[in-house]
C-alpha cells in the first residue's frame, strides 16, 4: 500500500452545542481524485477547513506523505503543499482579479509586485480553462458568480501544490465552464503527482471525475468506494435511503 | 453715520488714517475667559475708526495651530499683532519675521516664561497667567494653615491653565506649611468636569482648600461645596478665577471665598490702542508695557458684577452704563 | 438536510439557580457587567465612602450623559454611520431653549419640544447629506460639527446664561437636577431603544443595512430612511443630554459636551459594550454599561485622589486591563455556552 | 465564458491631450484634487497674497503633519483598525529625544531612531493587544492613548522644553524647521508609503485584510502582522511628525498635537481623501490632499480675516460644500470612465 | 394569447464600458415556469435585478400583468408581486434564520416584531422544505452553503409573490435538498397562478421543471422553444457550438 498524500484519523470538530464531525476517517492517495459526498450541513466544508489549517480540530490527527502534523495555519498547510479552494470563495471584493488569482503568493521582483507577470499568467490561465472575463484588472465585486469561481478555482489549479481541496468547484459554474474545468482536473491526475479531494453535489459530475467515493454522514465517512464499483444510482439511493429511513 | 465716518476717517483729533487691521492669536479661541478681551478689542476698534481686529488662533492651545495662524496674518500683511505668548521658544522666529516685516506686536495675556519673554515684542499687556496663579495660593493661604488642598485643572498641559497651577503650587511651596497641594484633572467638558470634582470631595471629606484654575472647574467647586455644606466641615478655603455667572452665585452664597478677575476686557481693548498709537505716531510712541491688574471678587462686592450685565464682563454685547456711587474701597 | 450535525446529548435541564445563570451568561452584556462589578468591588475595597449614597448619585449622573448619547450612536454604528457632531447638539439645545423662553417667552415645554426638534433638524441634514449626496457620514459630521459650533459660538458669544426663570424649579428637577433624573431618563431611554433594537422592525431593518447594505437594498429595505432616522434621533438625544446636563449644572454653557468630548466618550461607551465600529451589531444595554464602566474608572480613581498626571496613566492602563479581562470574560462565556 | 458580453466598439485611440485627461481622471484622488485647486482659485481671487511664497509655505506646513499621520492612518483604516493614540505619541517622542539628548548624551541622530522607535513599540503594545486579545482598537488605542498621556504629563511635568543644543542648527531645520522641510518629508512618505500601498505585497494584504478579513485569512494571510505592522508605522510616524513639529516651532511643548486633534485631522484628511473608514480601501495620495484641503480651508478663510466663532460656521458649511462637490466629481469621474 | 405575467421589451443594460444586456425581449406567463440558461457572465443575473427592480434598465420597458412599469425599487417591485432570491442570496449574517426569512416582511404584533410566529413558520416551511437546521435562532452567518440558500429561497417561495424570479436556486443544495426544491415549484405551478424565473447551469433540472426554456447570449435572447420541444442534448450542443465556434 502506497502511503497516502493526505490521511485523517478521528478528526472531530464541535461547535458550541454543535458536533459537525465526530470522527473522520479518510484518506486520499498520490494521484488519487476522492469525491466527498453528503448532504447540506453534514460536515463537508468543516472537514477541508481542518485539512487545510484553517480550523484546529478538537480530536484527531493529519497525517500529510506519511509525517503526522498539527496544521497551525492556512499557511502552514500551504507550506506543505495542500492547497484549497474555499466554497465561501476567498476572494478580495477590493482587489482585481489577477491580484485575487495569486494571493499570498504573489509574484514579486522584489519590493514590488511583478504586475505584468501575474496578470500576463493570470490572463493564460484563464483562458486555457476557458474562462472569458472583460479584463483581468477588473475588481472581482463587479464578477459575475461563475466568473468569480473561476477565479478562485483558477487560483489553486494552477498553483503547484501537491493536494488540491475543492469545495464545490462547480457550484455556480455554466455547463461549458464546468465540463472544462472537470478537464483540467483530469489533466492534474494523468501528471499523476497531485491528489485531489472534490466536494460535489452533481453525482454525475463526480463519478465523472474521481476514482473514489466517500459519503460523510452523521459526522463521519459512512461509504467508500472506487468510483467504478458504483453507480448514479447507488449514491442517489443512498442519499434518499437516509431521507427516507428519517420520514 | 457710519458712511461719514469712513469717508472722514478721522475720529477725534486723529489723522485720516487707512482701516488698519489687526490680528490677536489667541491659545483658546473659543474660551469664555477671552469674551470680554474680544470686546475690548472690538470697543477699542471702533472707538479709533479702524476695521474690527481678527481674533484667531488655536481652540485648545496647540501652539503649532498658533504659529499657523501668526504666519498666516504675517503673511496676510495685517497691520499689526497682538500675541498670546504662550510658550517662550516657539514665538521668537514669527515675531521677529512681523517685526522685519514692518508689523508692530505686542503680546497680550501671556509673555513667555517668567523672567524669560522670549520674543522681542515690543510690549507685553496683561497679568501673567503664572503670577496669577501665585495669587490665587497666596490668598487661600491667609486662611489655610494645613492639611490637603486639591487645584482643579480641566486641561492638565493646556497653556491657559497650567502656568495658573503651577503658580499655585509654587505659592503653597514658599509658604512652608504643612500643607500637601494636590493638581487634580477635571475635564474639557465641564458636565464631567462637575463629576470629577464632586467625586474628589466625597473621597477627600477633610480636605481644607478648593482651587481651580479655571472657570468650569471654578463654577463646580462652588456648586460641590454647596452641594456637601463643606463650609461646616473642615474646609478653610474655596476658591478660582473667572467670573461666569455660576461662580459669582457661588461667590454670594458664601461657598466660593474667591474668584479672580482678571481684567480681560483691558487685555483686548489695550493692544489694540498701544498698536494704534504706534502706527498712528510712526513708531513715535512705543507700546508700553501694561499690567492690567487682578481683582479679588469676594462677597463684599460680588454684587455688582451680579447685578449688572456689561460688556467688561462679557455677560452681554449690549453697551451699558454701570452706574456706581460711594466711596471706594482703598488700602 | 436531515443530516444535520446533530446536538449533543447533554440538554438535560438544569437545576434552577443553574439556569439563571446560564440565562445570564448567555447575553452578550455579562462580560462589561462582570467588569463593572469588579471595578466596583475593588473600588468598595479601597474607599469605604465609594458605595455611599452621594458617590453612587455621582456616578450615576456621570453615567447617564454619556449612556444616553451612546444609544443613538449605537443605533448610528449598527447601521453602519457615525456622528461626531452630536456634541456640539448638545451644547446648542440649551442654547435654544434659553432663546426661546428668555427671548421669545415660549413656554417651558413647549420650547423643550422646539429645541429637540431643531437638533433633530440637525440630524435630518446630516442623514440626507449622507444619504442623498452619498458623502461619508464621518466628513459630513465634521461638517456640521464645526458648523454648528459657529453657530452656537456666535449665538451665545461663547459665554454662559443663567438657567432660564421658568426653567427653574420642578422642571429643572425633573429634567436633570434632581439626584436620580438623569439616570432615570438614561435608563428609560435605554430600555426603550434596546426594545426598539432588539425587538422592532426599526432596528431589525438598522442591523441589515449595516450588516450587508447590498444584501437589505436587495431585499427592499429603505436604507436611506432607517440612516436619516437614525441620524435624527441621535441629534435629539443629543439634544436632550445638552438640557439635561445644563439643568444639572445650573448653568448653560457652550462648553457642555467639550466639543467632541461627550461624542467620544459615548462612542467608547459602545465599543466597550459590544458594538462594532464597523456595523450590523450591537448593544444598547452594553453601551449603558460601558458609560457605567467609564465613569465609575473616573469616579472611583478621583475618589482615590489620584493627582492631575498620574491619574491619566492609571485611567489609561485601567481601561486597557477591563478590556482584556472583559474579552477573556466573554470567550469563558461563550465556551460556556455549548 | 465566450460570451462575456462584449466591450463596446468605441475603443479608437484617443487624441493626446485627451488621453492624459482620462489617464488623470481614472485616478480616484482626481476629484479631490480638483476641490483642492477649486479653493485655491477662490482664495486667490479673495486675497492677492495667498499664493505668495510666504503663504504656500505655511500652508505647506500646515499640511505636512496631518499628512504624514493620515498616512499611518490610511493604512490601519484599510486593515480594518484605527488608533486614536497617534496624536499624544506625538507629543511623547520630542520629550524622548530631549531625555535621551539632554539627561543621557545620546548622540542626535541616535537619539532620533531611539525615540521613533520607542514610538513604535507603543505601536507594537497596540497591534498586540489589538490582534492577540481581541480588544477592539478604538479602546486599546483610547486606553494607550490616556496612558502614554499620564506618562507624558508626568515626565514633562506638563511644561514645554527648549529644543536640545545639540539638536539646534542643521537638524533642526532639516528635520522640520526649513520652510519646506517638513513637505518635503510629507512627500517622500506619502510617495513611499502610496507604494507599499499600491505595488507591494504588503498593501495588498494590508487590502485583504481590511476587505475580508475571513477571505484573507482563509488564503493563509496572517493578518496579525499586517496589522500590528501598521500599528508600529503609525506611531513611527506619529513620533515623526511630533519631533518634525517641535523643530519647527521651536519649543518641545506637551500639547503638540493637541490630544487628540491631530488624530482627528489625520482621518478627516483620510476619509476626505477617499478611504473607507470600514475598511478595504483607501489611498495615501488622497490623505495628502485631504490634508491639504483642509489646511488651505483653515488658512484660507484665516487670510480672509474671519475670527474664530465665525470661522467654525464657515469651515463647517465649506467642509460640507467641498465634500459634496468632491462626491459629484467623482460621480462624474465614473461615468466619464465608461 | 394571455397576458403575460412579466414582460421585458428591448431591455439594454451597461456597467462602463461593457455592454452587459443590449437588447432582451422575454416574458413569462401566469402559472408559466420559464427557464432562463446562459454562460457565465452571460447577464442573467444583471436581467434578473432589472426585473426586480434592484438595477434600473439603460433603455426598454417593464410589462407587469400588461401594465408598462417602472420599477424604482426592489420595494416597489414586491409590491406589484414580483418577489426574488438572488444569486448571493441577500442574507444579513447577524441575523437569525427567522429574521433572514422574514426580512422586510416582518410578522409585527405592533409595534414590536411578532418573533415567535415568525419562529413557528419558518420552522414549519423549512421543515417543509426537508431542510433542517440546527436552530431556526441561529444566526445565518454560522451556516453551512446549502443551508443558506435554502432559506433565501424559503423566503421567496413561501411569500405570496405573483412572480418568483429565482438566480440559481440550487447551485449549492445537496442532491436530495434541490429535488425537494424542485418540487416544491412544481407544487406552486399545480396551483396555476404564480410565474416563475428559474436560472440553472443544471439543464436536467432545468428541463425536469420548466414549461419553456430561453437562452442568453450576447445580450439577447436567442432560443425560445417549450421544454417539451428540446432536449438535454440540444440544450448542451447550443452553448457548446458556441464554444467551439469561437475557438
Ligand atoms: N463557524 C461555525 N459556527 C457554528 N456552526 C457552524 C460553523 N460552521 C459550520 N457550522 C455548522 O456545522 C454544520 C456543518 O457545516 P458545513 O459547512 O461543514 O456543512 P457542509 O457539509 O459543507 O454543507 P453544504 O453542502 O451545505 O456546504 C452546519 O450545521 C453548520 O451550521
Ligand atoms: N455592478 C457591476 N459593475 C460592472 N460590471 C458588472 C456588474 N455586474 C455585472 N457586471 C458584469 O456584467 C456581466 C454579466 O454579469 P451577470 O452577473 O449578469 O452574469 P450571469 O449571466 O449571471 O453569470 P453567472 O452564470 O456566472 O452568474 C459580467 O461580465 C459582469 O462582470
Ligand atoms: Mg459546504
Ligand atoms: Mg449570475
Amino acid at each position: 500500500m502506497t502511503t497516502a498524500a493526505l490521511q485523517a484519523r478521528g478528526i472531530a470538530k464541535r461547535f458550541g452545542a454543535l458536533t459537525a464531525l465526530s470522527d473522520i476517517n479518510l484518506h486520499v492517495d498520490p494521484g488519487e481524485v476522492l469525491g466527498l459526498i453528503g448532504d447540506n450541513g453534514a460536515g463537508k466544508s468543516t472537514l477541508i477547513k481542518i485539512l487545510c489549517g484553517y480550523h484546529q480540530p478538537d480530536a484527531g490527527q493529519i497525517v500529510v506523505a506519511g509525517q503526522e502534523v498539527t496544521l497551525r495555519s492556512v499557511d502552514h498547510a500551504r507550506s506543505l503543499g495542500i492547497d484549497t479552494v474555499y466554497q465561501d470563495l476567498a476572494l478580495i471584493n477590493e482587489l482585481s482579479v489577477y491580484h485575487n488569482m495569486f494571493l499570498n503568493r504573489e509574484l514579486v521582483r522584489w519590493p514590488l509586485l511583478n504586475n505584468r507577470a501575474m496578470k500576463r499568467r493570470a490572463e493564460r490561465h484563464l483562458k486555457d480553462m476557458g474562462v472569458n472575463l472583460p479584463d483581468v484588472g477588473v475588481e472581482v465585486a463587479k464578477l459575475s458568480g461563475g466568473q468569480r469561481q473561476a477565479i478562485a478555482v483558477a487560483r489553486s489549479v494552477y498553483s503547484d501544490a501537491k493536494v488540491l481541496l475543492l469545495d464545490e468547484p462547480l457550484a455556480a459554474m455554466g455547463a461549458k465552464e464546468g465540463t472544462m474545468i472537470l478537464d483540467v482536473i483530469r489533466d492534474l491526475k494523468r501528471r499523476g503527482d497531485v491528489s485531489v479531494i472534490i466536494i460535489a453535489h452533481n453525482y454525475a459530475q463526480v463519478l465523472d471525475v474521481c476514482d473514489r467515493v466517500n459519503l460523510l454522514q452523521h459526522g463521519r465517512i459512512t461509504f467508500d468506494k472506487r468510483a467504478a464499483d458504483t453507480s448514479l444510482e447507488e449514491l442517489t439511493d443512498l442519499v434518499v435511503a437516509d431521507y427516507r429511513r428519517r420520514r | 453715520s457710519d458712511d461719514k465716518a469712513e469717508a472722514a476717517g478721522a475720529m477725534g483729533n486723529f489723522p485720516e488714517t487707512p482701516k488698519w487691521k489687526f490680528t490677536f492669536v489667541n491659545h483658546v479661541t473659543t474660551n469664555p475667559f477671552f469674551t470680554p478681551t474680544q470686546y475690548g478689542m472690538e470697543d477699542a476698534a471702533a472707538l479709533l475708526g479702524i476695521e474690527k481686529p481678527q481674533w484667531t488662533g488655536s481652540q485648545n492651545s496647540i501652539v503649532g495651530e498658533m504659529v499657523n495662524a501668526l504666519n498666516t496674518a504675517i503673511s496676510g500683511k495685517v497691520d499689526g499683532l497682538a500675541v498670546a505668548v504662550v510658550d517662550k521658544d516657539a514665538f521668537r522666529a514669527p515675531v521677529d519675521q512681523a517685526l522685519d516685516a514692518g508689523i508692530p506686536v505686542v503680546s497680550y495675556n501671556a509673555d513667555g516664561a517668567r523672567g524669560d519673554p522670549g520674543t522681542n515684542r515690543l510690549a507685553y499687556i496683561g497679568q501673567g497667567l503664572y503670577e496669577s496663579g501665585y495669587e490665587l495660593g497666596k490668598r487661600a493661604l491667609e486662611t489655610v494653615s494645613g492639611g490637603e488642598v486639591a487645584g482643579f485643572i480641566a486641561t492638565p498641559g493646556a497653556l491657559n491653565i497650567q502656568p495658573r497651577i503651577d503658580g499655585a503650587q509654587q505659592a503653597f511651596q514658599d509658604s512652608g506649611k504643612p500643607i500637601t497641594f494636590t493638581p487634580v484633572a477635571t475635564n474639557a467638558d465641564v458636565t464631567k468636569g462637575l463629576s470629577i470634582i464632586d467625586a474628589y470631595a466625597v473621597g477627600h471629606a477633610n480636605v481644607s482648600g478648593m482651587l481651580a484654575v479655571d472657570a468650569g472647574s471654578t463654577a463646580s467647586v462652588g456648586q460641590t461645596v454647596k452641594k456637601y455644606n463643606m463650609r461646616s466641615k473642615s474646609l478653610k478655603v474655596a476658591g478660582g478665577f473667572d467670573l461666569i455667572p455660576e461662580s459669582l452665585a457661588g461667590v454670594k452664597d458664601g461657598n466660593l471665598d474667591y474668584t479672580i478677575d482678571q481684567q480681560p476686557y483691558l487685555q483686548g481693548f489695550l493692544p489694540v490702542l498701544a498698536l494704534y498709537f504706534y502706527k498712528v505716531s510712526g513708531g513715535l510712541i512705543a507700546p508700553s508695557e501694561t499690567n492690567t491688574g487682578l481683582l479679588f471678587v469676594t462677597k463684599d462686592n460680588v454684587e455688582p458684577y451680579q447685578n449688572t450685565k456689561s460688556r467688561y464682563e462679557g455677560s452681554t454685547t449690549d453697551k451699558v452704563l454701570v452706574p456706581r456711587s460711594g466711596p471706594i474701597a482703598h488700602g | 438536510m436531515a443530516d444535520t450535525a446533530e446536538r449533543t446529548a447533554e440538554e438535560a435541564p438544569p437545576r434552577a439557580p443553574r439556569r439563571v445563570l446560564d440565562a445570564f451568561l448567555r447575553r452578550r452584556e455579562a462580560s462589561v457587567l462582570l467588569v463593572a462589578l469588579a471595578l466596583m468591588v475593588y473600588f468598595r475595597a479601597s474607599s469605604d465612602v465609594f458605595l455611599s449614597r452621594d458617590n453612587l448619585v455621582n456616578i450615576a449622573q456621570a453615567t447617564a450623559p454619556t449612556a444616553i448619547v451612546a444609544v443613538g450612536i449605537v443605533l448610528l454604528l449598527v447601521s453602519g454611520e457615525i456622528d461626531l457632531s452630536v456634541g456640539i447638539v448638545a451644547a446648542f439645545a440649551p442654547f435654544l431653549l434659553h432663546f426661546a423662553i428668555d427671548y421669545y417667552g415660549v413656554p417651558v415645554l413647549l420650547a423643550l419640544v422646539l429645541a429637540l426638534a431643531l437638533a433633530a433638524f440637525i440630524g435630518l441634514v446630516n442623514g440626507f447629506i449622507v444619504t442623498q449626496l452619498h458623502v461619508p457620514s464621518f466628513v459630513v459630521t465634521l461638517g456640521t460639527f464645526f458648523a454648528v459650533q459657529g453657530l452656537l459660538l456666535i449665538t451665545s458669544h461663547a459665554y454662559p446664561v443663567p438657567i432660564p426663570e421658568p426653567v427653574q424649579g420642578t422642571f429643572q428637577t425633573w429634567i436633570g437636577a434632581g439626584p436620580w433624573a438623569s439616570i432615570t431618563w438614561a435608563v428609560v431611554i435605554v430600555a426603550v431603544f434596546h426594545v426598539v433594537l432588539t425587538r422592532t422592525r426599526w432596528g431589525l431593518h438598522t442591523i441589515s443595512v449595516g450588516g450587508n447594505p447590498v444584501g437589505a437594498t436587495e431585499a427592499g429595505i429603505r436604507a436611506s430612511r432607517i440612516k436619516i432616522g437614525n441620524f435624527m434621533i441621535t441629534s435629539a438625544l443629543g439634544g436632550l443630554v445638552g438640557i439635561m446636563e445644563a439643568a444639572r449644572i445650573n448653568t448653560i454653557d457652550p462648553n457642555i459636551g467639550g466639543g467632541t468630548t461627550l461624542t467620544f466618550y459615548a462612542i467608547s461607551a459602545a465599543v466597550i459594550g459590544g458594538t462594532a465600529l464597523a456595523g450590523g451589531s450591537g448593544t444598547i444595554v452594553g453601551a449603558l454599561l460601558g458609560a457605567l464602566v467609564l465613569a465609575t474608572l473616573q469616579n472611583g480613581f478621583n475618589l482615590i485622589g489620584y493627582s492631575a498626571n498620574t491619574i491619566y496613566l492609571i485611567l489609561g492602563l485601567a481601561i486597557l486591563a477591563s478590556m482584556i479581562a472583559n474579552q477573556y470574560l466573554s470567550r469563558l462565556r461563550r465556551a460556556g455556552k455549548s
